[in-house]
């Protein structure tokens, strides 16, 4: 069929050439500059709540804490979202879910482990049943606590939009742009 | 109602069956019965309006025994709901079996479905025999027996 | 009991469609939810627990008896105060000590104070649940001036490890009550908005009134505890049942409904909100003076300490509570939390770990209730009842 | 120069470039989005994007978000029916924002002049919810599939009672022509001459672009986003803006045949179109106000119970309202 | 009855017409402001080296094993069992508080700093002699104004500067 779209314009090089194009463009200097700028003020994490942080976590965008004010809003799909917060302990039942949602997600992605069992088990550390999120997803910036104030997880966001507006995270030289 | 009166009550509608009754602390009513009695002794606490259970426990004695232990009170009696009555089932080691007590409490659908889980007790006519609280592909020693260890740290690093 | 038995009934024909709500899902918390749907109706409904579950019970058998106050806190974040007091009720049986009656009156406070932002966090999930952000947003703004007091009073914000064998860690600051009757009146001010907003809009009262209804003969025969319970009609609160702390010289009512649907389970918190605030008024006009400590624990204190302890009323441990020893025995404990009953049950063999450590926990109790209640009902009544069970997984698998 | 303002001016370029056409939906776009979220905000008591821009309370927030959106890797899922989880999106969005072309900007200042205006506008917003079914079916998404079929109920749920309402103004004003009734307005606007048709046509108004309390088809704590889950990239930010564009459509409508569109404004300020196009806008504005407001107030109803209120509430209403309008005309008309 | 309900509908606008236009907010503007917290809010634990006897007793008593009693990184010749103390590592540490309360010569003590992130895993472990030099310090790009939670009958909390 013409009409699939793998036949219909992007056949071949010319697809890979377009790609190359775009990632070159992209990854251009002031365009850089302005997709970090926008990705860093957009932080969008994703309704995925792993254990009992969550409870802080909601306090972080009540009215007293208000992330919002980052651009920092919890949005419902993972399909619409780019940063992944790990609230609390991964249990092994959990971090199969985590993979999953991880993978569902379009990149420029990014993990928060928020709390100290997100780190390294805190007083779980010798559950038989958690995952440490470090071994299984590329955590960027660890929130310590049990359960952390919505100040740190604030600081977290804003160490977060830093490292993004240094350009040390997003990347698209691997990225795929049609999987 | 006191103490004294509860117990008396309970022995006396535990009076046919081979049980052990005794006051333990200043609300708790111990019976200790034998697993094939669980189901009678159960019914007739019921009767006696002990309507349902707050928690079901199982405890392992390695190479021993296992007890399972149900913690039952009183919603519909407010006077009773003061009382904790605790049924005991001892269980051999080597066959960690005893009946459900679903059809008289249906509240230890859970309770004994998490023992089971976790403690490896079969409780005969239990519908539920898959995972509850363990990841679904969970396979070796239930994680709360004794010989299940997990792992500590001393105090120097 | 048939009604248990598949209640996950595969369709011959392919006519249902399977829904796995969560974990990842807005309104699935840190569960999964298997629904079997019939066009726009629930035929059956089974909650997968397990996500959340880190094994309390198994790592209490190898921490010292002090060390489990932060363990049993951390599964109820949101109700820390009931877990914490209902184990330490537990431990101070075993160990035989009784604290002095200050500090059953500090505990008091805590519980209560405690027991409405537990209600404010069911409260605003409920409202997200159904689609109203400002539910949520006006209930966790709310809890915010309840646990500043609370974090006046125990140094933290919600993990308050406050209550200690013998007493509690300190003295409530001497500018206390005022506070707490500024934020009293701010809440009965705000209650009155919600109402406005919230509870007498007819689109909330549409989406709750007459869904998940729950008979009065269910709630008992099934053990549900808590708020669901008393909305159901039974009028059992362990404060009243089986008194504790400060309990017994109070006075105040427990709210109870008959109607046992959605609407019922959130009115029933409203009015726990009330009351709850009637208690801490009381709990601060009849506090009584004295020490916070226990006598037994206090001499064991070197003179530096006590000297300490005089001077700010802030409890130092004794030595011996990094490695406190339980006589043989066991004990057990109840306690009514924000969400319903907490029974802790210890066995000791002497030593200083717990032999065997069970934790019921309330929101475990009403697991089965979405098994029970969702069921002929819409999809989009999935949240509404959800929501109004005030349900916390990591509460329910530990 | 001159000519190029000239030729910028002439109806059929300024009306789908400029106003009310792709400027000014997109500015809209821009701008309704983050108003939302401020007055959702206000009212819950914070602040709402701020930090991205703080003087001006966060104002470009949008733009940082749709920043992302097209820098986001634009996420075709293996299973999907490629070919409509592609073009719908693309669709929705032409379809929602085409009606523009025919809502008058000032007096006699239209792109397409007919006496079927009205007619022609109701009928290009009902294809768009199609595709919106369309594209919940291609995503082979279990809560895509339900968003879809809620959607669909809706469609024929509120459809009958948007025509019937606005068709009782046209009875009103004896036209189809939504510049002639908006001339009917001179001395009295529509609200006033038949305000049951005006508040069928809100509450419509929120059923149709799913506002709350009627954001059903996208209920989020019911089935994730409904038809948009499987969306990501910037393909999200499309469908996404297709339902703000309806509603920036449905609320200059409101405005041209219920608010008296460009008047009170007095005749000589009505050409050129600037001053009678902004006395339009800022009405449409107050309608786009209304709608989002909502958000801060309500949660949602059931589908059942939309569906119930649509049917037994708003079209008993509607045909009321158009017996109204027979009224109004028996006793003297406009 | 229907009349009621309309009456609902337009009180409940009516409601957040008011909260949009009159009522003021809760916001604390982090990171322009920081909360003040009271004395013995239990936040980062400093550590004096100086009074430390080196009991352990914080080390036996942390729930979550996050204290531990490191040997000193050169030991000091002669010493055939040289002193071990203690080094917090905040990747498990928990905020109880208890080895602050149990230990005997005031070594531990809370600081109020609650808002800390770190970008790796290594750095929030803390042997003796880092844990010595003071509690991880959060990064602000201008500094903040230290505010007071006040509980107030009207706004809930009012936010004063110290």
């Amino acid at each position: 069929m013409v009409c699939g779209l793998k036949g219909m314009m992007w056949v071949g090089n010319l697809e890979k050439a377009a790609r190359k194009a775009a990632v070159w463009l992209v990854n251009k200097r002031p365009i850089r500059d302005i997709r970090d700028w926008g990705i860093s003020f957009s932080l969008w994490p994703v309704h995925f709540t792993t254990a009992c942080c969550g409870a802080e976590f909601a306090a972080t965008s009540a009215p007293k804490y208000d992330a919002e004010r980052f651009g920092f809003l919890p949005f419902v799909a993972s399909r619409q979202c780019n940063l992944l917060l790990i609230e609390g302990t991964l249990t092994k039942k959990m971090a199969k879910a985590a993979l999953w949602v991880y993978e569902q997600m379009p990149e420029p992605k990014f993990v928060i482990a928020m709390g100290a069992c997100a780190i390294d088990g805190g007083i779980f550390w010798n559950s038989y049943n958690i995952v440490r999120p470090m071994d299984i997803l590329p955590v960027s910036v660890f929130i310590p606590g049990c359960p952390p104030r919505p100040e740190a997880v604030a600081q977290a966001i804003i160490m977060l939009q830093k490292k993004i507006r240094k350009g040390e995270l997003v990347k698209y030289e691997e990225m795929e742009v049609v999987k | 109602m006191d103490l004294e009166e509860v117990v008396q009550r309970v022995k006396d509608a535990l009076s046919d069956l081979e049980v052990e009754v005794q006051e333990k602390g200043p609300n708790v009513v111990e019976v200790k019965v034998n697993r094939e009695n669980v189901i009678e002794a159960a019914r007739k606490l019921k009767g006696l309006g002990f309507d349902h259970v707050k928690s079901v426990t199982a405890i392992d004695y390695p190479n021993e025994r296992f007890e399972v232990v149900y913690h039952a009170s009183s919603y519909s009696n407010l006077e009773l709901a003061r009382f904790f009555l605790v049924l005991r089932v001892d269980l051999p080691y080597d066959d960690p079996k005893t009946p459900s007590l679903l059809e008289v409490w249906p509240s230890v659908l859970y309770l004994e479905h998490e023992q089971y889980d976790l403690m490896g007790i079969d409780f005969e006519g239990h519908p539920r025999k898959e995972r509850l609280l363990l990841p679904d592909d969970y396979e070796g020693i239930p994680p709360l027996r004794k010989e299940f260890k997990i792992k500590t740290e001393g105090i120097n690093a | 009991m048939s009604e248990f038995v598949e209640t996950i009934s595969r369709s011959e024909d392919g006519r249902f469609l399977e829904l796995l709500i969560g974990p990842q899902h807005p309104a699935s918390g840190h569960m999964r939810l298997v629904a079997e749907v019939d066009g726009d109706v629930v035929v059956s409904l089974r909650p997968n627990l397990g996500y959340v579950h880190r094994s309390v019970e198994k790592i209490a058998e190898v921490k010292k008896f002090l060390q489990i106050i932060p363990l049993v806190e951390r599964p109820s974040l949101a109700d820390t105060t009931a877990n914490n007091l209902a184990y330490v009720l537990a431990l101070e049986r075993l160990l035989g000590v009784e604290p002095p009656p200050r500090a059953q009156y500090l505990r008091t406070l805590l519980a209560e104070i405690n027991r409405i932002h537990s209600h404010f966090y069911g409260i605003g999930i409920h409202g997200v649940m159904i689609g109203s952000s400002t539910a949520f947003m006006w209930a966790f703004g709310d809890r915010e001036p309840l646990i500043h007091l609370a974090q006046e009073l125990t140094g933290a914000r919600i993990t308050y490890s406050y209550i200690i064998p013998g007493g509690v860690r300190r003295d409530m600051p001497p500018d206390f009550p005022d506070k707490v009757e500024k934020v009293l009146r701010y809440i009965e001010r705000r209650l009155e908005d919600y109402d406005k907003l919230y509870v007498r809009n007819p689109v909330v009262r549409a989406r709750l009134e007459g869904v998940g209804v729950l008979k009065k003969e269910d709630a008992i025969r099934l053990g549900i505890t808590g708020p669901n319970l008393r909305a159901s009609g039974v009028p059992y609160d362990v404060r009243k049942a089986d008194p504790y702390c400060a309990y017994p010289d109070i006075d105040f009512n427990v709210i109870t409904r008959e109607e046992g649907d959605a609407m019922a389970r959130f009115l029933v918190r409203v009015g726990e909100i009330r009351e709850s605030m009637k208690i801490i008024r009381q709990v601060l006009k009849k506090m009584p003076d004295g020490p916070i400590f226990a006598e037994k624990y206090y001499k064991m204190l070197p003179p530096n300490l006590k000297k300490y302890y005089e001077e700010t009323k802030e409890v130092k441990f004794p030595g011996i509570f990094a490695n406190l020893r339980a006589p043989a025995g066991e004990s057990v404990a109840r306690v009514e939390g924000g969400r319903g009953e907490v029974v802790i049950y210890i066995v000791s063999k002497g030593g200083m770990n717990p032999y065997r450590f069970r934790i019921v926990t309330p929101s475990f109790r009403n697991a089965v209730l979405f098994e029970h209640l969702v069921r002929n009902v819409r999809v989009a009544d999935i949240p509404a009842i959800y929501g109004s069970l005030d349900y916390f997984p990591p509460e329910a698998d530990r | 120069m001159m000519d190029l303002l000239d030729l910028i001016l002439q109806p059929w370029i300024f009306i789908p470039l400029i106003f009310p056409g792709l400027t000014t939906a997109f500015l809209v776009l821009l701008g309704i989005i983050w108003a939302e979220r401020k007055i959702a905000a206000k009212v819950q008591m914070r602040y709402g994007p701020l930090y991205v821009l703080k003087p001006l309370g966060g104002a470009i927030q949008m733009i940082a978000d749709l920043l992302r959106y097209l820098f986001a890797e634009p996420i075709i899922p293996k299973d999907v029916d490629k070919l409509t989880f592609i073009f719908a999106p693309l669709i929705l969005f032409g379809l929602s924002y085409l009606p523009t072309i025919v809502l008058p900007a000032g007096p006699g200042f239209t792109a397409i002049s007919s006496e079927m205006s009205l007619l022609i506008l109701l009928g290009l917003l009902t294809l768009s919810p199609v595709f919106t079914m369309i594209l919940a079916w291609g995503s082979n998404n279990k809560f895509s599939l339900i968003g879809g079929l809620r959607e669909g109920y809706l469609v024929t749920t509120y459809e009958i009672p948007l025509f019937l309402s606005a068709l009782s103004m046209a009875v009103l004003y004896g036209t189809l022509d939504i510049t002639a009734m908006v001339e009917a307005q001179k001395n009295v606007w529509g609200i006033f001459l038949n305000p049951l048709a005006a508040i069928v046509f809100l509450v419509l108004i929120l059923i149709s672009t799913s506002k709350f309390p009627f954001e059903i088809a996208e209920a989020e704590s019911e089935i994730v986003m409904g038809p948009f889950t499987e969306y990501s990239g910037i393909f999200y930010g499309l469908v996404m803006g297709a339902s703000y564009l309806k509603l920036y459509v449905l609320s200059l409508l409101y405005a041209l045949i219920f608010l008296g569109g460009w008047y009170p404004l007095p005749s000589f300020l009505q050409n050129p179109p600037f001053l009678a196009g902004i006395m339009v806008f800022v009405k449409g504005l107050v309608i786009m106000f209304i709608a989002i407001f909502m958000r801060a107030i309500y949660p949602r109803y059931r589908i059942d119970q939309a569906i119930q209120i649509g049917w037994h509430k708003l079209v008993p209403l509607a045909i009321l309202s158009i017996f109204l309008s027979l009224l109004v005309v028996y006793l003297g008309g406009v | 009855m229907a009349v009621e309900r309309v009456f609902d509908h337009l009180r409940a606008i009516a409601t957040g017409a008011k909260y949009l236009f009159l009522k003021p907010r809760l916001t604390l503007m982090y990171p322009d402001e920081v909360e003040d917290l009271p004395r013995g809010y239990r936040g980062m634990i400093t550590y004096n080296h100086e009074t430390c006897i080196s009991c352990s007793l914080c080390a036996m008593v942390c729930p979550a094993d996050a204290i531990k009693m490191y040997l000193p990184k050169e030991v000091p010749e002669g010493e055939k069992r040289p002193k071990r103390y203690p080094g917090i590592n905040y990747t498990r540490c928990i905020f109880c508080g208890f080895c602050v309360s149990i230990c005997p010569t005031f070594s531990l003590q809370h600081s109020t700093i609650h808002d800390v992130s770190f970008y790796t895993f290594e750095e929030q472990i803390f042997r003796p002699e880092e844990f010595a030099k003071g509690p991880p310090k959060p990064q602000y790009d201008k500094e903040p104004v230290k505010v007071r939670v006040i509980p107030d009958e009207e706004r809930g909390l009012r936010y004063e500067r110290v």
